[in-house]
């Protein structure tokens, strides 16, 4: 009964113990942190489970039913995806054990507590089901992004603070168009604005709230224009936040849209016609310009973070062409990005440990010195490109036929020619890594174990996710999809 | 069911250092046993299916053996076995690097060339066609220098370039008009479609299949002889390109379908285009020197007798494309192995620098002689049927231009490989090089080509079962 | 559904404050993220300004005798005045302060302190509560800083304490929702405090937004104090100013 | 034109908060000080915020606390101005003072790193190096 709110428990009493402990027992910190992870993924687990055999779940917070206290609902695309991120923050915690416990010294408390919450952030944006209370989520795992991703390289900083003050413009517009919501209908239950909105007659008010709602969080999820914070935040900043973060904030912030899409104005209820047009022409020029500006990057973190830029085009465009095969695609694509920007990340991670500098000129050699990450980067870096039977090519195959379907054919190109971009740009790197050699011969010099593993379980979980493709979207996305979109 | 993926254990035992090459051997006899296995129940009528995953409705992943799938599967299993043979010899005697990786990689490849023959499907075959594209990327850039770091690179621009920006959004249109991608007789259900679309998708396939070549794609295949030759000889004579041609035979038939097709009048399109790079390629390989380049051209004009094959698509015309996969096969692995063994033997790659060769290496010579007999179609070996069928498709067309194309075509190819043959057995050596005592290559490069060209041979007298099973593929 | 608030609110809450009733109680779970949000400012300002403490040994350590005003320098750290000896240590910028300002400053300190712990109190009859005690205590240490100089605030208020204080704060509301579930309630429900007490439903829910109250003003006092701390130290925590 | 001051007195209150918000924007674009660019966040929030408590006002009523000696059986809801926006606010302030907080931080380190606030020279530093 409790399942919905179980998942977030334990990240929550994890962090503040944390830093209890942070000041008082130092050797308990990584361990509080761990089993805070292992506990909410369980639980995570056991909801998807649940959500399969009984369907959406909703839970009153407080005890308060929904228009007047505030609610989780938690149907099965979104249970999926709360298991899928923090199993993904267990990987990432796992592997950079070393990153967080001895970095940061004093701080890895801080850091850990931080890592958790944002974690509780994000589980929680995918599971309210009340818009203000999206709101704080949004900046409870914003808030924690900054300070994480605030310390790293000599630029970090700046990054951050160029990222705090998009962030929170973007918060805030969602905010007012929350207000206008409000306003026009008195509420914030998802469930109840869409039946006030049934009969509500559209006006001007009503678009202008819808226009800064998604353009709020459009800003938040680095679409096209807005996308000046993510590169720098995420290159600049330590190997381990940006791989915790890569993976969750846009496509979680994606996951918003498509909730607000599907559910509080389904079928493109009340929604301004012009928008969904503007938002695949952004889409697509998010896919153009990510893959452009890719092909310039010398360090394979930025290119990588460039290509995340290129893939929220995928995931808006999708969301928005407005048939069921795109949406389809566009939920395939929330969940195979998270993976396998989850997989290249870690690669990444563990690349950065041995070799410390990312600039494709010091990577010469790799697939001698370190074949495990190197072949699980690769198996990464073919579900970016869109090999079969990998998990990425089946959501760009669902959202190549919504695209065909609704005769968007500029967008149809766009996914086409940024899966041949990145054929150029991760074969530009296996080239590096394959062809030169290294100046002094290290040998085999790879992680050990414990930093293999969860990587090479990601990967493979791509294969098996590609390869159950067609349950994916028959159990989990099928029936999230109102039926009005066809 | 089905056990293409038999494979996967050889694959994975290859990796272990020891004994890797006994693994090898294994992998390529169970394979080769599994689809021999197959071979008389298919030629029987039977076809075996098994669905692996329901991925896309209407488009799973999913394997069926019948007659056009068990030949090609035949082919390639069976060469696989010589060529394992051969590359143990080959690699051993020039002590290459990273065996394994090599060992591992060609694994893949062979089973990802199985996984294109039994294909029940556009979408399981596109999903093999990629994983090829891609393992086959460490063999081609094997010796990882600036010439096969260019060489990877032109192959991966054609050959992934293509299937993404080609075949994928033509099978998303297929798909997105029929609803299923799977191959059947009479196609998938494009025969309403308006003949502009089919023209377009048909090109798009076309040239999507960068691996058969067809002019103006062909430029990845002389790139791709950097690679060591065993790659060359199984992957870039038999496996990968191939794959290509079968592909497009596949297309042809099983999913546009002939009839379909031949009520719109595109055979004469693809007919053309193979027409072209046939007479091309085969003007191009007399003016190369480099042994192996001149192959690769050949290659090139031989795979477009495949497609001129699939594009009469009358019965004679499709048993003589399909039995020609087979007939090419033998005869260009033997010639590959040859010029893999006068490499090991003397290091020498350039025909001109051939002379007398043949006293040397009396036996790499004569398997060669009759290899290359076998492409031009002479009849003592069994390249000569695949031509009298696709001679006998022209004029069942009603086509005299390209019976006289065809015809041409076998002059060039006598042309180019003839004197070979010539200034190996005729010509006085320049050098002292070639003249002391016979001394051939080691043992195990040697051997596989005798045997290979000893089938090409034997293929004249007792062309069965491929020929039973490209006649009962092209339904007649 | 402003309406049902103000017509329900007292009735299930006992809380005439309907402000106060929305923001603990039916919209609590907010709340407490919001409570979390503000923990998270002071974890951040750590993270971010904190330097490692070896990095903040100065060159020169000042003292200074209570009594005479004479200040000793010395290169090398030497043991640290004890509480009660002649000496303190004092800042390298060091001046005093006016008397008149320290005098009047520490005299004003309880007063606005026990004006916190009213507003705290009194959050469910008049405006107040949480975030404004907890802002009044934490300007109270504030005050102290400005008036004296952090390091007296530091000697008072460890740095380790007001981040304990800080994760008890949040652990406290979070730790009554969690409590709320093991009675057997969904979480954050008050009807559980209820029942474990023993009073009415409306009694019930009015104690737990006490509860949780007194744990938003330990985390926001806390916080407060450390971003104050950390930013004014430039991330020593030593000495600023 | 009588209409368009018309209809800007009649709703001023949404008026103001938009010029609030455009002020806020205004200083977060053009200004290159980084302290600067904050307060045009804190403004641009607080215009947010100010849109909220207006969306909450009703004519004639009080503060949403009962008044003593009121039936809680029947209480007025015209009496009373909603609530629930004020709610909101209350959480927003407290983000907006968080993130607050956040910024000066990072703005403290940039200011130890470079020596200076203004984004330019900031810049102009990182390129140069």
């Amino acid at each position: 009964m409790h399942a919905p709110v179980l998942t977030i428990i334990p990240l929550l009493l994890g962090s503040f113990l944390a830093v209890m402990a942070g000041w008082t027992r130092k050797s308990l910190v990584y361990p509080i942190g761990v089993l805070a992870l292992i506990l909410s993924s369980t639980f995570s687990v056991q909801l998807v489970m649940q959500v399969l055999s009984e369907g959406t779940m909703t839970y009153d917070l407080g005890g308060w039913s929904p228009p007047w206290g505030i609610v989780f609902i938690v149907d099965t695309f979104s249970a999926f995806m709360i298991a899928l991120l923090i199993i993904g923050a267990l990987a990432t915690f796992v592997t950079c054990r070393d990153e967080i416990m001895a970095h940061f010294e004093e701080k890895s408390a801080a850091f850990v507590s931080l890592i958790l919450l944002t974690l509780a952030g994000h589980v929680g944006i995918v599971s309210t089901g009340d818009l203000f209370n999206l709101y704080v989520l949004i900046e409870v795992a914003a808030l924690t992004g900054y300070a994480l991703l605030g310390l790293g390289n000599s630029r970090a900083v700046l990054s951050s603070l160029n990222y705090l003050c998009i962030g929170s413009v973007g918060a805030s517009l969602y905010l007012l168009g929350v207000g206008y919501l409000y306003m026009l209908t008195g509420s914030l239950n998802m469930t109840d604005l869409t039946s006030v909105l049934q009969t509500f007659p559209p006006n001007a008010s009503l678009r202008a709230a819808i226009v800064v709602l998604f353009l709020g969080l459009w800003v938040k999820m680095a679409l096209f224009p807005f996308h000046g914070w993510l590169p720098g935040a995420y290159s600049n900043s330590s190997a381990t936040t940006a791989t915790l973060l890569a993976p969750m904030t846009t496509k979680v912030m994606a996951y918003v849209v498509i909730r607000l899409l599907t559910t509080v104005f389904p079928g493109g209820l009340a929604i301004p016609e012009a928008l969904p047009e503007i938002a695949v022409v952004l889409a697509t020029l998010a896919i153009f310009a990510g893959s452009a500006m890719a092909f310039r990057q010398t360090n394979i973190r930025r290119m990588l973070a460039y290509i995340v830029v290129a893939e929220v085009g995928y995931m808006v465009g999708g969301a928005f062409i407005g048939n069921r095969m795109a949406m389809t695609g566009a939920m395939l694509h929330i969940l195979a990005d998270a993976a396998m920007t989850l997989t290249l990340f870690l690669a990444v991670c563990n690349i950065a440990r041995k070799r410390g500098s990312l600039e494709l000129s010091n990577l010469q050699g790799l697939f001698k010195s370190m074949p495990f990450t190197m072949a699980a980067f690769v198996l990464g870096a073919m579900s970016m490109i869109g090999v079969p039977p990998l998990f990425g090519f089946f959501s760009k195959w669902y959202l190549l036929t919504g695209a065909l379907q609704a005769e968007q054919y500029p967008f149809m190109v766009a996914l086409i020619v940024s899966s041949l971009v990145n054929v150029v740009l991760f074969f530009r790197f296996f080239e590096v890594a394959f062809f030169e050699k290294p100046e002094n011969n290290p040998g085999l010099l790879e992680v050990r174990w414990i930093r293999v593993a969860p990587v090479a379980l990601v990967a493979l979980l791509l294969i098996a996710a590609g390869l159950s493709t067609g349950l994916i979207v028959d159990k989990i996305i099928a029936g999230v999809i109102p039926a009005s979109l066809i | 069911m089905l056990p293409p993926l038999l494979a996967v254990p050889g694959i994975i035992s290859a990796r272990t250092p020891n004994l890797r090459e006994t693994w090898t051997f294994a992998a390529a006899l169970l394979l080769l046993a599994a689809v021999v296995g197959m071979t008389p129940g298919v030629m029987a009528g039977a076809s075996y299916t098994w669905v692996l995953a329901e991925v896309i409705p209407g488009a799973p992943i999913a394997f069926r053996a019948d007659a056009l799938g068990m030949l090609f599967a035949l082919v390639s299993s069976s060469l696989w076995v010589v060529t394992s043979a051969y590359t143990i010899g080959y690699m051993r005697s020039l002590k290459e690097h990273a065996q394994t990786r090599f060992f591992a990689f060609f694994a893949v490849s062979i089973f990802c060339t199985v996984g294109v023959a039994f294909s029940a499907n556009l979408l399981t075959m596109y999903l093999f066609y990629e994983l090829l594209s891609f393992s086959t990327y460490p063999l081609v850039a094997h010796h990882q220098d600036a010439e096969s770091r260019r060489a990877g690179r032109k192959y991966l621009t054609f050959i992934v370039g293509t299937s993404i920006g080609l075949v994928l959004p033509a099978m998303i249109i297929i798909h997105n008009i029929t609803g299923n991608l799977d191959f059947t007789q009479a196609g998938v259900g494009l025969a309403g479609v308006d003949s502009t679309t089919i023209t377009i998708l048909l090109t798009m396939m076309l040239f999507g299949f960068a691996k058969a070549a067809l002019i103006p794609i062909h430029a990845w295949l002389p790139a791709a002889m950097v690679a060591p030759t065993p790659v060359s000889s199984l992957l870039h004579a038999v496996a990968v390109v191939k794959v290509g041609a079968f592909s497009i035979m596949r297309v042809i038939t099983g999913t546009f379908g002939v009839e379909n097709l031949q009520g719109l009048h595109l055979n004469d399109w693809v007919t053309t285009i193979a027409a072209f790079t046939m007479i091309a390629a085969s003007l191009v390989a007399l003016s190369q020197d480099g042994l192996k380049r001149r192959l690769a051209f050949s290659t090139i004009g031989q795979l477009a007798y495949i497609a001129l094959g699939a594009g009469l698509m009358n019965a004679a015309g499709l048993t003589g494309g399909m039995l020609h996969i087979a007939m090419h096969a033998f005869g260009k692995i033997t010639l590959f192995f040859c010029a893999g063994a006068i490499f090991v033997a003397t290091g020498e790659k350039y025909i001109s620098k051939m002379n007398g060769i043949g006293r040397r290496m009396p036996l790499t010579m004569t398997a060669f002689f009759l290899g290359s007999l076998s492409i031009i179609g002479i009849p003592v070996a069994g390249g000569f049927y695949s031509k009298w069928f696709l001679l006998n498709g022209c004029l069942d067309a009603g086509s005299w231009w390209l019976a006289g194309a065809l015809l041409l075509s076998s002059l060039l190819n006598a042309a180019y490989f003839l004197p070979i043959v010539y200034r190996a057995w005729f010509c006085p050596p320049d050098e002292a090089t070639f003249t002391g005592p016979i001394k051939e290559a080691p043992l195990a490069c040697v051997v596989p080509p005798l045997i290979t060209a000893a089938v090409s041979v034997a293929l004249l007298f007792h062309p069965d079962p491929f020929l039973t099973l490209a006649k009962m593929a092209a339904g007649s | 559904m402003g309406q049902r608030f103000i017509e329900k609110s007292y009735e299930e809450t006992h809380t005439p404050n309907i402000v106060t009733a929305v923001l603990a109680d039916y919209r609590g779970f907010d709340t407490m993220f919001e409570t979390v949000v503000v923990f998270i400012a002071g974890l951040a300002c750590f993270f971010i300004v904190r330097i490692r403490k070896d990095e903040c040994i100065p060159d020169t350590y000042y003292y200074r005798h209570k009594t005479t005003g004479i200040v000793v320098h010395k290169k090398q750290l030497c043991a640290l005045p004890l509480r009660g000896s002649a000496f303190e240590q004092v800042d390298a910028d060091w001046a005093p302060q006016d008397v008149v300002i320290t005098t009047i400053c520490r005299l004003l300190i309880p007063f606005i302190q026990i004006f916190g712990l009213y507003v705290l109190a009194h959050g469910h009859y008049s405006p107040g509560g949480g975030f404004q005690a907890g802002v009044l205590i934490a300007a109270t240490f504030i005050l102290l800083a400005i008036s004296h100089d952090l390091r007296t605030l530091v000697t008072r208020l460890k740095e380790s304490t007001t981040h304990l204080v800080s994760a008890t704060g949040v652990l406290l509301y979070f730790g009554i929702g969690v409590s709320m579930l093991l009675t057997g309630h969904h979480f954050l429900d008050y009807n559980g405090l209820a029942g474990l007490l023993g009073m009415s439903l409306s009694s019930g829910h009015s104690l737990g937004i006490l509860l949780v109250e007194v744990g938003v003003a330990l985390t926001v006092a806390a916080s407060l104090i450390t971003i104050f701390k950390l930013l004014s130290s430039k991330g020593t925590v030593t000495e600023g100013l | 034109m009588l209409d368009i001051f018309a209809q800007f007195t009649a709703k001023y209150n949404y008026w103001a908060y938009i010029v609030i918000m455009m002020v806020g924007l205004f200083a977060m674009i053009a200004k290159r000080n980084l302290i600067k660019k904050m307060i045009g966040l804190s403004i641009f929030q607080t215009s947010i915020m100010l849109f909220y408590v207006a969306i909450g006002a009703k004519k004639g009523a009080t503060i949403p606390i009962l008044l003593s000696g009121t039936d809680p059986h029947h209480i007025d809801a015209t009496m009373y101005v909603n609530p629930l926006p004020h709610v909101l606010m209350l959480t927003a302030i407290v983000v907006g003072v968080a993130t607050l907080g956040v910024a000066l931080a990072l703005i403290l380190r940039i200011y130890e790193k470079h020596g200076t606030l203004e984004e330019d020279e900031i810049i102009s530093q990182i390129r140069s190096s």
